[in-house]
């Protein structure tokens, strides 16, 4: 699928601007875990930026949205504050999850972004189940669900798809397939590799997209999102991405070649957006410029608050073991 | 307990009253699972249901534990209040990573961010020849997981009332309802009331000797108990009713009057709930014990199928009589 | 797929026999279990012969079996003796299992009949597993894996599509397709119910039969075990059949129709051969009374071995919760 | 310990010493799960095995964890050798089905005719901030289940003795190694000898309390000693290694010459293993005791990201020795 529709500059220079802020806060987690600021796992989504940015495009603030450990991207896209996630890396309170999440375990129940699951497969059930509350209660509501190319092989995948599309719930699957799990390359841990088939098992609409062009994801978000929406009914959506770097902080790295890193490398979401705007003429280098001093500010001033943020009193380290007072 | 006109009914009824009075009294509320619908579960208890309120509210799941469990989670998370029935407590392995990484821990996790009003039914119980596979007694057994909430109805009142608090409750409570306990009967209030679901019970007063029960162990405590009055032994039971949080201060204090404790749990022996009780008397206790807390369980054998296999395997009153005389017949200190 | 082939008298009559026995043995179960001497669970295959005959002809003695808990049929086929199948099912040491397994949980190493596991889908890892082991061991043999309808739904089913394929394991996956899963019927708990379309997604090889002709059976299990043998990999088998009974014997049977039953029971696979066998003129009255008193003959001796034989002392309860001895 | 020369090793590489012995020594044994292969191990156990054995011995699987550890089980009934590796304990909820229901079950169900000699290692274990959903440590709950074996190597020795016994052992074996261990370092003989996997290990010799540990925690109440025999309070610390069967012979042994125990579980508290051993002491050695068997485990939360909170979760050493304080301050009775 390529991209058919033209961008305007706005629309343009904000997707261009959301990825930047992806990358530059990614870019800024790794100094920052070296400098043992952030700990535990972390995982970059540097490379799939066009994935996380593309398909929010196509979401409303009342839709929903279900992530994975690799959910920087997600969270910041979506409109969780950069502070609070920085904070969250930090373990101070002030972070999203009030420091006891981390990176894996973003959550904001203000955007409905229902967190950051670190178990694969983990979160298609609760995407489900959220996107059948929202039927029950006669909400017009989309639940947009990521997860990777490894969550497929899951039963779970199998359970979950077969549930949305026999209720026909509104759920956006979208599987950002950047070809590894973990070490594992998908030819080597799924007998039919190409994943967009696999929908076809629950007569459920799919798609596979080049998710290294923010622009044909975001084509691709919209009409499945509409499907839908309209549609009442469950979509599956394949996004082919990559990602640059290691799978997280303490990989290795030795099951792929540089030369298979450097080649998606040239399709750098970033470079591949800014070369389509630059040849429409609607992106200029002080346009970059800016977008890069404004996406710097928001990361250091993210920093500052992470920085001056507090730890939680250990006193309270069994609250929200349980629900603090009436069910909301 | 009550004044309003009594009935007979079975604890299979009252449980299927409760669902249907929690169906009438809040439109969020809505039954799923496996053969809950068109069959009225396995077990009879959603029987009639599914004509009554329809299939968006009573819906039959595929065999797919883990998504439909994990759809409760969500849908909680998303504001409705599901009943999820998972058939048998020996299919809940399937659906256990849902249960332990999601349900019990997005609450802690997202930093209270998020309530999880979700409530799991579950049977569970040996005793009717099933075999290793379909005999499991595991409730004593999840209650080691913070962040849930774990009940076992015993009485027809427990049956009826424990789900409405249940469902008010903004954490995952998981009921478990012995399968041996479906055709109990007795004469129950017309009312509904929700019962507490906090505290322990004392089933039946004595001085002598502290039986710890729950769920289907409580008429095995009650029966050894009769017994032993007839040998002029006065043993008080405790119906621990609620798993998880545990209400050890009911226990502790009987055993304060009584000096010793007999705990009796259909869960296979070592690393039991009756080794937690066991532990917390150690721990709170002590010093009133005249003798060491015993413990009568079932056999650490997988359930056999054969009748006397099986009964020899399962907790029965006599074993819980002779741990009390071994104990009775011990020298004081 | 019809039959094309021409069966002969002998083999005619064999199907004939072991269909029979399978029926007989299981009317009898339940004058026995409504006696209590059996009890517990118990499954009835009545209806389905067709699939465990059909598809036991297809393997030899090298290969293995695994079945579910309605799995009489299949362990009688397999050449387990009916009278270790009923002092198992009277709960006696006599028993195929000791009586520690009853209905539900028949084991034969001896036929390599690897069990009667009643988690729906639960026995399909350990059918793959076995396949593995005798792939690695370099042993050129076949692991038939029967499964019903409702097993499709688990995770475990599409977890074990794949890793069976992914590895080119030997298992021919048979599933009894009888178009209820307990009271909840196909199309009520499947998005796509066609079932032999889920093998795609796993680029597995697989075919649909009529589950209700034993000629039609034996044609496909052939061939699909041959693909297995030959092209040493997994295959899918579909076979459409139905329970003429309840799911259980708890089961009140109320979500199905008297007229849909009516219906299948005229597609009752032992009169469909049997007229098929006359209609070739290879079956007489005199055969049939003849199997009949065969089998009768068959099932009373097995009681009779069941009634007299003994109850395993309680002091050996907890035989066998580890294995006894060395390592096989 | 042994003559053989010794060099320097560390628990990673004494467990990877241990697979490559077992590869080299029976064409039976494989070893399959997430990433052992190209990847070389989540945690670099099995780094180099690919190279050395191929893919036909050394199988990276799908994310699949109830199909390959269930096909582990099958694979084992006829007669492979599997180490199933669960990448971490976290995971293998999703396994747990084919854990109880076959391997565990099997054997006794088809009355003794399938042995299930299989192997299947977890890395189990909290400390590194990686939080609730990858942090639990499951293995003493684990330790419930009859017809399984448990193991919990703390020490370089168990590390690379304990893999060949746990596959010559015809039943299937869980071996749980801490996350915290793997880099471990010590002198170890280059001679890999099997050591016995049915007994528990006294570590260090003391006639004042005895301090019970396992796995993660077998350095924390070693620490806890350190510390306390600073202040003359001699402690035995005891490594039970052997989850299940448990030896509580050694244990007992203990208690009756110190009256005094604290058992040290990184498990939750209530249904720990902590409380299994609690119980057996109370009921094998309750006249030998001069204080109340205390329990430091868990605090019971899902564990927090945040490495203040988390380390507050945990079971410390100060917590140890804080409990061995308050019980020799204790009057005797
Ligand atoms: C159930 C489960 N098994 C194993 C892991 C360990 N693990 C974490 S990420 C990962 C790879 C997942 O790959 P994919 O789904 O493609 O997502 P990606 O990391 O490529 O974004 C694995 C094996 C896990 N977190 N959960
Ligand atoms: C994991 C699991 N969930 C639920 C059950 C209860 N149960 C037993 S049989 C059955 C229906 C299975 O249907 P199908 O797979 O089509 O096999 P059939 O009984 O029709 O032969 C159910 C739900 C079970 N045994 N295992
Ligand atoms: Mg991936
Ligand atoms: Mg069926």
């Amino acid at each position: 699928m390529t991209a058919t529709t033209a961008v305007d500059r706005r629309h343009g220079l904000e997707l261009l601007r959301q990825m930047l802020l992806v990358r530059r806060f990614e870019e800024k987690c790794v100094e920052l875990y070296s400098a043992t600021k952030i700990r535990g796992f972390m995982h970059l989504y540097i490379g799939e930026e066009a994935v996380a940015v593309g398909v929010m495009q196509a979401l409303t603030a009342e839709d929903a949205v279900v992530a994975t450990y690799r959910e920087h991207g997600h969270a910041l896209v979506r409109g969780v504050s950069a502070a609070s996630i920085m904070a969250e890396m930090y373990g101070k309170v002030e972070g999203c999850s009030r420091g006891r999440g981390g990176s894996m375990h973003l959550f904001d129940a203000a955007t409905r972004f229902y967190g950051g699951n670190a178990i694969v497969g983990g979160g298609l059930p609760v995407a489900v189940g959220i996107a059948l509350a929202d039927k029950l209660a006669g909400r017009d509501r989309v639940t947009a669900c990521f997860f990777g190319d490894g969550a497929v092989a899951e039963g779970e995948f199998h359970e979950c798809l077969n549930l949305a599309a026999l209720w026909s719930l509104p759920v956006l699957f979208v599987c950002e397939n950047n070809r590894y799990a973990m070490g594992t390359a998908l030819e080597r841990y799924e007998s039919e590799t190409d994943l967009a088939l696999k929908a076809a098992a629950y007569e459920m609409t799919a798609w596979s997209a080049d998710g290294m062009d923010v622009v044909v994801v975001e084509e691709a978000a919209q009409r499945a999102a509409a499907e839908v929406r309209d549609g009442r009914r469950p979509c599956f959506l394949e996004l082919r991405t990559y990602r640059f770097r290691a799978h997280s902080m303490y990989d290795p790295d030795l099951y792929r070649s540089k030369q298979e890193i450097e080649h998606w490398r040239e399709h750098d979401p970033i470079p591949v957006l800014g070369d389509r705007l630059r040849a429409a003429g609607l992106l200029s280098d002080d346009d970059v410029a800016g977008l890069e001093r404004e996406v710097a500010e928001e990361i250091e001033a993210a920093i500052a608050v992470a920085e001056a943020g507090s730890l939680e009193p250990v006193e309270e380290l069994e609250r929200f073991v349980y629900w603090e007072g009436e069910a909301p | 307990m009550s004044v309003a006109p009594a009935a007979t009914i079975t604890y299979r009824e009252a449980m299927r009253d409760a669902i249907r009075h929690a169906l009438l009294a809040d439109e969020r509320v809505f039954l799923m699972g496996e053969d809950v619908g068109a069959y009225g579960g396995c077990f009879g208890v959603s029987r009639g249901l599914l004509a009554e309120f329809g299939p968006e509210r009573i819906r039959d799941t595929p065999l797919s534990e883990s998504a439909f469990v994990g759809a409760g989670i969500g849908a909680a998370m998303a504001g409705a209040r599901p009943i999820v029935e998972v058939m048998t407590v020996n299919f809940c392995l399937l659906a256990l990573d849902q249960i332990m990484n999601n349900a019990a821990t997005i609450t802690h996790m997202s930093g209270g961010q998020f309530a999880i009003p979700l409530v799991i039914r579950m049977t569970t119980g040996a005793g009717r020849q099933v075999a290793a596979q379909h005999s499991h007694s595991l409730e004593g057994w999840l209650a080691h997981i913070p962040g849930l909430k774990l009940l076992a109805p015993a009485t027809l009142a427990d049956a009826r009332g424990m789900l409405a608090p249940a469902l008010a409750d903004p954490n995952p409570v998981l009921i478990f309802e012995h399968g041996s306990l479906y055709n109990l009967e007795g004469e129950l209030s017309e009312a509904a009331e929700a019962v507490d679901i906090e505290r322990a019970a004392v089933r039946r007063a004595g001085a002598d000797v502290t039986l710890v029960a729950y769920g289907g162990t409580v008429p095995t405590a009650l029966a050894a108990a009769e017994t032993l009055a007839g040998e002029g032994v006065e043993a008080e039971v405790i119906d621990l009713r609620v798993l998880r949080p545990l209400d050890d201060r009911t226990v502790i204090e009987s055993v304060v009057r009584t000096h010793r404790a007999v705990v009796v749990d259909e869960g296979w022996r070592s690393g039991s709930l009756a080794a937690e009780v066991s532990a917390r008397i150690m721990e709170q206790a002590f010093y009133e014990l005249d003798a060491p807390v015993a413990r009568v369980c079932t056999a650490e054998v997988p359930l056999p199928y054969a009748h006397h296999m099986e009964q020899a395997a399962l907790p029965q009153p006599e074993a819980v009589v002779a741990a009390v005389r071994r104990m009775t017949g011990e020298p004081e200190r």
